[in-house]
Formats: C-alpha cells, structure tokens, sequence
C-alpha cells in the first residue's frame, strides 16, 4: 500500500463538501492554528452544552484534503461528546477515522492538525495548557 | 567536453550515487533541487578525503595537519570566489544564504541603517530576504517598502524606481525568483540603486548554482549564496562583499579568530573576512563546497545555464498538455531559471506532491518561504518542480505521465 | 566490552583513518583534540551515506528522501539531547559553541540584560565565553565582572561569591578549562547563581567530549558545545536552553523555517527549538554528529573519562623528568580534564610546536582563545598537549622524547 | 631538510640576543601590529635621515625565536638604505635573509611580520596605504 491510496473517495468527498464547515456567533471554544512547516490553517469553534458536552462544532480552513477532510470527520465524530472525551483523543483515533493510511511523518502532521486545534481549543477552555507531544519535528 | 556540446546528462548522473536509489520501488526523479541539490561523489570524496587525511584545526596551528587544513580551507576560498567573480578577502564563509543576510543585517544594517531610513526589497523575496529587513527596520526605526511585480511574475520596474525616490539606505533584491524563476536584471537595478545612494544586497541563492555570475559585473554591495544548492554540502554557503564595506561594519559574532587582541575590557578584531567568521569554521563543508566548484566549472556554467533553459522550454511545452494546470511565472526561458511552479485545477499542492512521490517523483509542495508572493498569487501554496544538470526531459517526462495519474485519482 | 574494562586503545585507533598517516615520515601523534578531534569511520560513513542514499531539504517536503532526512535530523537532535540529559525541544543546532553563546548574547541578552545589570564571568574563558558578552555589555551599558583563579588554576570561589552579591544578571562560565583543563563544579555554581538570580550559561565545549555530562543535574539554563571537539563534523553544535527561557526569547536569525507566518509588515515565530534555526540547517553534519554521539556511547563516557585521567596522571609524571619543563594548571587528575599546558625554559611555544612537528607531534602552541588568561598566567603562549580516546601512553613518551630533542636545539 | 632546520647558531643567536633592540625618542615612523593568528606582535620605529634613508632603526617586539631573529636581522638589514628599498623589500628577500629555511604558511607569517610592520610604517610615512599581499590566510 502506498501513501497515494489515502485518496479515495470518501476524503476526496469531504474535501470538496465538507461537513461542519463556517463559523458560528459567540462560541464558548474558539482555536486556530497554522502548520508552520506547510501553511494549512484551522480553525475550531465549539458551543459547550449541559454536562460538558459539545453542543455544536464548526471549523473553517485552507489546505490540502487531508487536513480538511480530517478536520471535518473529526467535527462530526465530536458532536455530542463529553469535553474530557477530547482530552482523550489520541493520533492513532484520528487515523483510524481516516482507515489506517500510510502517512509519512510529515503528511501525518497535516492528518492531526484539526485534533490538535480541537485540544488546543478545549485544553484553554478547561483552564489548562495542551502541550501538543508532536510538536518537535516529525519523527514520531 | 567543449563547452560548446551539450551537457551529456548520461556521464553526469552517474557521478551521483543517490540517483541510483530506488523510492516507492521507481526510479528517483528528483525535481527538489531549488531547495537543495544532490551531491556528486567528487564532493562527498572531498569530505571522506578532509576527514582521512588532513582534519585539524585551521589558522593557529603550526603542525602538519593545520598547515594543509588551512592551505584547503583558504584555497577554497580563493576558488569560490573566483567563481562569482570576487577577490578572496572579500569572501566570507557563512552557513548559507540566510545567515548572510541576517549577517549583514547585524554587522552593516545596525551600524548604518537610521531610523526614518527606507529599506526596499520585492514581494518575490525568499523570507530569508524579508524577515532580517523587517527585524531590522523594527529594531533601528526603518521603513520596509516592497516593490510589487507585473502580472507576468517580473518586477515592476516603474514601482521601484518610484522606490528609489524615497532614497533608501538598502535594496534587498533576489536574483533569480526561486518561486517563478524570474531572472531580475540585477545589474540595472544596482546602478539605479546606487546613483539613488542606497546600498544593494542580493541574493544569489537560485542563481550561482544555475548561471554565471559575476559580482564585479553586477556591480551590487554584498552578493550571498548557499553551497547546498550547488552540489556542494549543507552548512556552507558565502556572503560576498565590498572590501571598504566589510571593512567599516561592525564583528557580527563574537569569540575566537574573529579577535585580533582580547583584553578584560575590550577587543580588537581580525581583518577581513575573518572578522566575520568566528568560532571554529566549517572546514570540511568549505573544501566540499570548492569541489562542487570545481565541478561545476568543469562542466562550464553557460553549458549548465543552456541545459537548464532548454529543459524549461520543454517542461513549458509539456506540461501545457496538462488539462487544468496553472504555471506561474515568466515563460521565456531566457528569462527564467530552472523552475516551474504550478498547481493543478483544485488539487491542494501536497496532496499533488504525496501522490508524485508515489511515481518517484519528488517536488516541492507549499509555500517555499514566499509567503508574501503567495499572497500575491493568491494562492496558499503551488508545486514547484525545479532543475539541475543530472536532469533530463525524461524527468520532465514522468513528472507529466504522473500529473496525469493524479488528475484521475482527484477527478480533476 | 564491559564497561568496567580499560579502554582497547588499538580497537578505538583501528576506527581513525587518519591515524595512519605519517608527517614527516613519522607517525602521527596527534594531541591537539582540544582544538578539535579525529573522526572515526562510523561519522565519516554517516555522512557518506546521508549524501549517498537520502540528501534532502527537511521539514517542509512531502516526498520520501524529505520525509527520510527529515528523520535522520530530527532522530539526531534526539540522540545529541539525550547524551546530555536534555529533552530534544530544549536542544538548538548551532554551527559551534561559538555561534550558542553569541546566539545568547543576541536572543536572550539583548532582551533581558539592562543597563547597570553585570554579567559575570572567568578570566579562564576562551574568547567565545568573552568576547560576547564584552559586547551585550557595551550594547546595553552592562557592566562586565570577571572572577580571577587561585594560584593552582582553580576558581576563586571567594571572589566568586564576592561577585553574585552584586546580584548579576548572568552567570557564564566553562565547564572545564581549554588551557589549565580545570574542571569547574558548575552544579554548584549553578545552584549558587540561581539563588542569586543570575541565568547561567556553561561552556561545555571541553567537557562533553570528555566525560559524562548531564543538563538537569548541572541544573544550568543554557549549555554549549561543538560537534567537531567530540569526533563529529565541523560545522555543526549545540545550544541546550531550558525550555521557557527558549520560548521567552527573540528570535536570533530571521529567514526560512524559524517563521510561523510571514506578512509584509510583520512575522510570527516557529515553536522552539525551529525559532532558532533559520534558514537550510546543517543536515549532514548534524546527522554525523548524531553518528559520533553513538561512537563515544558505545565506548561510555566513564571510560573515555578515566581513559583521559590515565593519561593525565602518566603525563605529569612524565613530563616531570624534563628538565625546565613548567607545567599550568590544577595537577590532580580528577580535578583536570585532558588537557596538559607547559613551556620548555625560554623556548618559545611556536618553536617548540615546529620541532614537535617535525617528530610528527601535533600540539597546539599559542593563547588558545584565552589572552586573558595568558595575562594572567604571566606568559604570551603556551604548549598544550590534549587527548582523546585514540590517545595512548605511547603519544606520551613521543611527546617526552621530542621535547628532550628540542631542549637540544636550543640549549635549553 | 625539514622545518625545525630553520633552528640553526645564528636564529638563535639573534632570539637571544636581538640587535637594534629598544625603542628611541621622537621616531619619525613608528609602526606596531600584532599577528592575530600567534600573538607574536613587533614594533619598529625608523629615523628618517638625509636622502629619505633609514638613519636609525630599532624594534621591540615578543614572539618566537623566527619572528624576533627575522625582525632583528632586518633592522640590520635596513640600516643605511633608503626607504624606496623597503617599499620594494618582498617576501623572498626576506626568506634569503633567513636562510631560505622550508617553512610551513603559518610560520613564514612569523618571518614576514617585520617585514610587515616596517612597511607599514614606511608607507604611512610616505603617505600611502600599505596593503599587505599575505593577509589572506596562509595560503602564499
Ligand atoms: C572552552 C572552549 N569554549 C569554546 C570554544 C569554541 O568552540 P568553537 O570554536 O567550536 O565555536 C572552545 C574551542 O575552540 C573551547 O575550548
Ligand atoms: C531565493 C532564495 N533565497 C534564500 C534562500 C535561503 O537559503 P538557505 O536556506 O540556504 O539559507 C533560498 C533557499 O532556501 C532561496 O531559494
């Protein structure tokens, strides 16, 4: 399996459509954040509701289609659950949503970019600090 | 070979031994070489054959071995400079293009850059032609002006002799646009700079390793280079300047054999260049860097220069072929380097580089630090696949057939 | 071997190509390692094949020989970190100690040191522990204070105490001494200037090489060293900083990689350590300083460590039995790093190298980047003896027997 | 022969005991530099008598045994002449003073350091600008 397989239909779609994709008014989490080594942008907006839960999320951002297609997938798989279910969130959820594909170091960084905006975002909301573990190069 | 054959690009890649490997089971066509080129064995030899042989300290030894590093590191500097057409003590070695802009952003612009002064450069600029000037006019109080381009990816030349009105103290121009390959006309552009009263900076990052280059002839204040584009090592590169102007800056860094004499309160420092070089130097790289000198003069830069034009030509030909691929930049191959940007309809940049990759075939995706000509474009990113002398339009060949490829998978 | 064994000085020697070559018809005895080291094969192989199988730009490429360099790179700041106990976000490359410490001076001093705050140094520093500072101190109107030695070579830890109740800004001092080969307890210094509220920065370029060393325990804030002084490449080093003070500073360099986002009129930073590498890094030649860190790990830093206090043992005896011989510095080996500095009578320490050379004695003879402290010592230039793992009590004996030679010469 | 043979009777004679050593009143040149690759540094100040001839010449200077001889015996050597001599004196005529001796680049900079400083001065004194063929490197 090569790296190329990762564009099949399914993100393809979500690149094009994407789901969850604006901006909404007075959002209780708002985060945005840039891959310095390729220039995608995210950005996440979050109403918190009863019990901690994500009432509704929305993204906007430019990149290339897994970037987009993950932020998106993941807006979806994060309607209704409990704030801690993103502190939760790990690299291998994000790419078992994308079905396991072959990512070199680099291109995994844009896969995570919409997870690690999310973190970011629900980290300051909970009053704490997401300190992203990939941050350093791209060797893990 | 006459330098009036063609290249034979047969007899040149086998000089490369990383051509021979193999990724994702094809052949390595290898269009990256804007960002960094491929090393012939004559150059990694110059490294085992330093490291084997003579390794030492250079300048304060008396023995054996610092005497012949020494002697290899100063002919090394004798030859690079010849190659651009400067004398040896107007050379400095740096780590490569960007710290020899940031160098003389410390050493010249702290000194002589006033607040109010004007600093123009171009939004066809390399961020590391843009960033240091920013810092720079922050910290001194000085005014950036960029110059804008015509729709066709040339400067606009009426915009910057309007620039020069303002009679700035620095022009920051590129050479050679590492995004569009536009070639500047940076001889006319330094006299106009200089009859303004301004001191001209250029980079010359994409244009040593693809053209002759003549300081002297440009007539420009400081010229700077990176070796790792021209065949030679990473970590080495030279900022080449006027000797009065390296003369009166200031030391950039601080330590050993920039000094002359250290005493508790003050020092005095070393004539040029070394007053710029201090720490222990980059020896190796720096003989690495006069072998892919060597090299290349072997070859002839005018042969590599119409090598590279002809290989634009047809790139140009071939990939108009390509239904919904957009080129940016000049199309005159004798106004351009060796480089081609494009995008394909809505196919992200990335997403067109993983799927190349797939074939073998590697090119630069993103913003290629020109984010300001990005803006300019109006895009966030193009493919850009750029030339060396081990290529050949069977490169440019496969890079089109997986261009095709691609087009399927994303229905473009 | 176990580590506990004796260092196998004809396994280690058998690595060094360069070992067997002969100057002036005889064989090398190279102790010049203070001023930079040998390599084995194993660094020589990593750069070979770094050029021959994978060269690319790293970070911002998406194609398989990007990904690949990309790795290579980033697993060796990982390795180079772990080696001294730091974490790879806390670690720069830099060209050398040089380039760490004025990158300091720039990133952090030019922002954090005052007027009328002192800065606090040794006179047993190498001029790139000085001079830096000589001129943050000049540039933001600090003052400089320097703490002398007592009369064995060690610090005057009377006067030092002395100096931190003018409560400095920083504390900048060398883990082990190039001339004298003193070993500072820099864990307490550290602790000491803390308290005191002083930022440290240790010189580690002669102690890394040479002997187990560990940031965290040290507990300083910055910590500097140079590959090509522990078997690696020229060109490439170290600045470790702890983390916050990283991210607290100015860029240093402005220009590709170390920028988030570049606007016209303004620019936003990478993360650290990305902000502090501008520009196309040294790739190579960090990867071949990864490479030696492997070497000297396979051998154990404890035994190059005792390894070096053997020899430093065996040469003060030895070189005891030479008539006029003075001898510089701390003589209790476990207080000394290998490095043994002496004169012979009146014999001048460049004539003296010269007549070593020519018994294929490489010695360094000079200041060593140290005027304040030849100052200090009373002398212009001494001879310096310096080891390393290839070294034997065979170097030794050479050593006594030319210098007896040149004590004939001379009639000294 | 090799580089150590440089230290014959004679170079050590004038290390030893260097002539015109010392320094005199109200020099007409008087010229200092150091080699900022050794530290060896020299000082010669010359009085200029009728005809513009060297009528006085003395040097202080510390360094090795080759710059001190060098310097000692070119003050010898220069006593009498006049000062188009020195602006004419080259590297060669120096290494013949010494006895052609095989020396590394770094330490003909020990013999060429006289030799450096006295132009210097003469220049200066002539009112033009001495710019020293040999300060790149050591590689000449
Ligand atoms: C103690 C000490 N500090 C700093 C340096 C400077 O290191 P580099 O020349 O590699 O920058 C050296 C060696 O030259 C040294 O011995
Ligand atoms: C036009 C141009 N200028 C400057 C640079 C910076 O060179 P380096 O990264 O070697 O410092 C580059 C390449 O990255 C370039 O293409």
């Amino acid at each position: 399996m090569s790296s190329a397989d990762i564009y099949r239909e399914t993100i393809l779609d979500y690149y094009r459509n994407p789901r969850n994709f604006g901006k909404m008014d007075n959002p209780d989490v708002d985060a945005r954040d840039s891959n310095p080594l390729c220039g995608d942008e995210v950005e996440m907006q979050v109403r918190v509701g009863p019990g901690s839960t994500i009432e509704e999320i929305k993204f906007v951002g430019k990149g290339c289609a897994i970037s987009v297609a993950s932020a998106s997938m993941l807006t979806e798989l994060a309607k209704g659950k409990r704030l801690e279910w993103v502190k939760e969130l790990s690299k291998d959820d994000v790419l078992r949503m994308l079905g396991n594909p072959e990512l070199g170091p680099s291109r995994i960084k844009c896969a995570l970019l919409g997870m690690k905006v999310l973190k970011s975002g629900v980290y300051g909301y909970l009053g704490a600090h997401y300190d992203d573990p990939d941050a350093l190069g791209s060797t893990r | 070979m006459l330098k009036s054959e063609a290249l034979d690009v047969q007899k040149v890649r086998s000089d490369f031994p990383i051509l021979l490997r193999k990724v994702h089971g094809k052949r390595l066509v290898y269009l990256d070489n804007a960002a960094t080129t491929q090393k012939p064995r004559q150059v990694i030899d110059a490294l085992v054959d330093y490291y084997s042989r003579i390794n030492s300290n250079v300048h304060r030894s008396v023995h054996t071995l610092g005497e012949e590093a020494t002697a290899a590191y100063e002919g090394s500097r004798e030859k690079v400079a010849r190659f651009v057409g400067a004398g040896p003590r107007e050379l400095v070695f740096v780590r490569g293009t960007t710290e020899a802009s940031n160098l003389v952003r410390f050493a010249w612009g702290e000194k002589f850059v006033r607040k109010g002064d004007t600093v123009v450069t171009t939004i066809m600029e390399h961020h590391s032609n843009i960033v240091p000037w920013q810092l720079l006019a922050r910290r001194v109080g000085a005014n950036l002006k960029f110059v804008g381009l015509l729709r066709d990816g040339t400067l606009d030349l009426d915009e910057f002799d309007a620039a020069l009105k303002e009679a700035p103290s620095l022009v920051a121009v590129t050479h050679c646009s590492n995004v569009l390959g536009t070639i500047n006309d940076v001889r006319s552009i330094c006299s106009k700079a200089r009859t303004a009263g301004a001191t001209t900076f250029v980079d010359g990052a994409q244009a040593v390793p693809h053209m002759p280059v003549n300081v002297a002839e440009i007539g420009c204040d400081f010229y700077a280079f990176s070796g790792h584009k021209m065949l030679g090592p990473t970590g080495i590169g030279a900022l080449v300047g006027r000797k009065d102007l390296l003369a009166a800056m200031e030391p950039f860094q601080g330590g050993g054999e920039m000094i002359r004499e250290v005493f508790l309160d003050h020092a005095t420092w070393n004539d040029v260049p070394y007053k710029f070089e201090a720490g222990t130097v980059n020896i190796a790289d720096s003989i690495g860097l006069g072998a892919a000198v060597d090299y290349l003069t072997a070859i002839g830069m005018d042969r590599v220069r119409s090598h590279e034009m002809r290989l634009v030509k047809y790139s140009l030909e071939t990939l108009a072929g390509v239904k919904g691929l957009t080129h940016f930049g000049p199309t005159d191959p004798s106004r351009k380097g060796g480089v081609i940007s494009f995008n394909l309809a809505d196919v992200h940049p990335h997403d067109l580089a993983t799927i190349l990759d797939d074939d073998g075939v590697a090119v630069r995706a993103g913003h290629h630090c020109a984010q300001p000509l990005m803006n300019w474009l109006g895009v966030a990113a193009t493919c850009r696949a750029s030339f060396h002398v081990y290529n050949s339009t069977d490169d440019v060949d496969a890079l089109k057939s997986s261009l095709e490829r691609a087009r399927g998978i994303f229905r473009a």
